[in-house]
């Protein structure tokens, strides 16, 4: 049972990982602010989510602590990304030119703002 | 050398890099946003070196209130150093 | 040319002397009596866990209030320049964005656990890392997340005042205390109990919630004054 | 037990992440971008303080990784009020 607990954190501890470094190398190497959002806040919520999972079963003690983490993980990423998506666009960054939709065109709301 | 060490050179390095950033360059908005990168990897340097106390107060002080700090200064000024 | 020539020769003089200077110390080795003889006795005569924050509230509790007191001073002498700013402003803005609907309904969920966050760093200042300091900025960064999020969002500055007075005066009346009680200014007069407990350590987690309290009330005074020069 | 090559695997993954991350920090042309580096180190860095934490067996370091994750977040929702003109 416990070795059977430590292969399923040893795991979840790789694919962590693994999640988080996919996620910057999306950040280093997607062409626009939009495309690099995709993977540096989802690729990276999946991959703290799961290393944290991983350490909080590996020591089940801190459980309730790693769980508290992940809650605030889940609250706090995708906002943060929302308000960069939101200030980029309103700032006036260009989409990449091999983007075809802009749906936030038709909208009073997008309009607006500061200096990119 | 261990693992640990490369991960703390490559940090360093990382931080004198980030530091050259911000002195040279113009645009200040993107200073701010370097410098909160400089405390960043402070954080994790103090929390290596076994730190805790002085880890959590850098993060506490140097992410969040310096940043508020500095943009409310850009905000009453200029953006870019002539 | 030559400024910059200058520079750097001054740069590997410093360079070479720091070297010199720092070659003959060893380092990761101990060489003072006195923080050997905090970590051996520090637990046992205080009851803190952690001996960094033992060190600060008892040890050198006295430098801790000089800390506080400087805080005091330098939130204060800013609040007062920016206050005199506000007045002479000519570079105010036609248009401010509104801040979006799931900024605002996040910010809703979020700064009652910030606040918990915040009240669990300076209340566990004696069990886990952190204390008043931190503990009291991540209060006020709570705040700042409201002020960041609401355009209508104030906070009542004579409120911050009071509570910032009382806590400073709380802070010294515990100290007088332990004159009465103990024998010496910020003495410890409340038993040790046991390690590791919340209730334990003496004097230690009143001293860090009055401090937690007056760096929060400050800091938030200041961040709402920084609100209110950029409208 | 965790096995060392996973150790070995997990940090060279992590660094080579945050080596990434301050690259599109540094080169990163406008200023949203580089918050978007921004954004993804603090996750990462709060990754990698767990993964220490259990390399060091001390439970309260998870309370460090807490604290900064929260506080980063504001710092970066402060930037993008900027950013949108909303300051």
């Amino acid at each position: 049972m416990n070795l059977l607990l430590q292969g399923v954190a040893g795991t979840l501890i790789l694919i962590g990982s693994l999640f988080l470094f996919l996620g910057a190398l999306g950040v280093y190497r997607f062409p626009d602010v939009y495309n690099r959002l995709q993977a540096g806040t989802k690729s990276t919520t999946l991959g703290a989510l799961s290393l944290i999972l991983g350490v909080g079963l590996a020591e089940p003690a801190w459980l309730p602590k790693a769980l508290v983490l992940m809650l605030f993980i889940l609250l706090t990423n995708p906002v943060s990304s929302h308000a960069i998506g939101r200030a980029s666009y309103k700032s006036g960054y260009p989409l990449w030119e091999g983007s075809i939709v802009d749906h936030c065109q038709e909208h009073d709301a997008c309009k607006g703002g500061g200096e990119a | 050398m261990t693992l640990l060490n490369l991960l703390e050179t490559l940090l360093v390095i990382g931080m004198l890099g980030a530091a050259l950033f911000v002195v040279r360059t113009r645009d200040l908005l993107a200073a701010v946003v370097v410098t909160a990168i400089i405390s960043l990897v402070a954080a994790i340097l103090f929390y290596v070196l076994q730190a805790p106390d002085v880890a959590i107060t850098e993060a506490a002080i140097d992410a969040g209130l310096t940043t508020a700090i500095f943009l409310v200064a850009l905000r009453k000024t200029e953006r870019y150093e002539k | 040319m030559t400024r910059r020539v200058l520079a750097i020769l001054l740069l590997l003089i410093l360079a070479v002397a720091l070297y010199q200077a720092l070659a003959r110390v060893p380092f990761g080795t101990d060489r003072m009596a006195v923080s050997r003889y905090y970590l051996d006795h520090g637990v046992q005569d205080l009851g803190g866990v952690n001996i960094v924050t033992s060190v600060v509230v008892l040890y050198r509790g006295f430098d801790t209030l000089g800390e506080v007191t400087v805080l005091f001073l330098a939130a204060t002498g800013l609040g007062a320049l920016l206050h005199g700013l506000a007045l002479h402003d000519e570079k105010r803005r036609r248009t401010k964005t509104p801040p979006s609907l799931i900024m605002r309904t996040a910010t809703r969920i979020l700064f009652p656990l910030i606040l918990l966050l915040g009240a669990y760093v300076f209340v566990h200042g004696h069990l886990t890392p952190g204390g008043g300091f931190p503990g009291g900025v991540v209060v006020a960064l709570a705040y700042l997340l409201g002020f960041l999020a609401h355009d209508h969002w104030r906070v009542n500055h004579r409120a911050v005042r009071w509570i910032e007075g009382l806590a400073g005066m709380t802070y010294v009346i515990i100290g007088l205390l332990g004159l009465y009680l103990a024998g010496s200014f910020l003495a410890n007069f409340l038993p040790p109990g046991t390690p590791g407990r919340l209730f334990s350590a003496g004097i230690i987690p009143l001293i860090y919630i009055t401090i937690g309290f007056k760096v929060g009330s400050e800091m938030t005074g200041l961040l709402s004054e920084m609100k209110e020069i950029t409208e | 037990m965790i096995p060392g090559w996973l150790w070995i695997l997990a940090y060279t993954l992590i660094g080579l992440g945050v080596l990434l991350g301050l690259l599109r920090a540094f080169l990163g042309p406008k200023t949203p971008d580089r918050l978007v580096a921004v954004d993804a180190l603090v996750t990462i860095t709060m990754g990698l303080m767990v993964l220490l934490g259990l390399w060091y067996r001390r439970g309260i370091y998870l309370d460090i990784a807490l604290i900064y994750g929260a506080l980063g977040f504001i710092a970066t929702l402060a930037i993008a009020r900027y950013l949108e003109g909303g300051l």
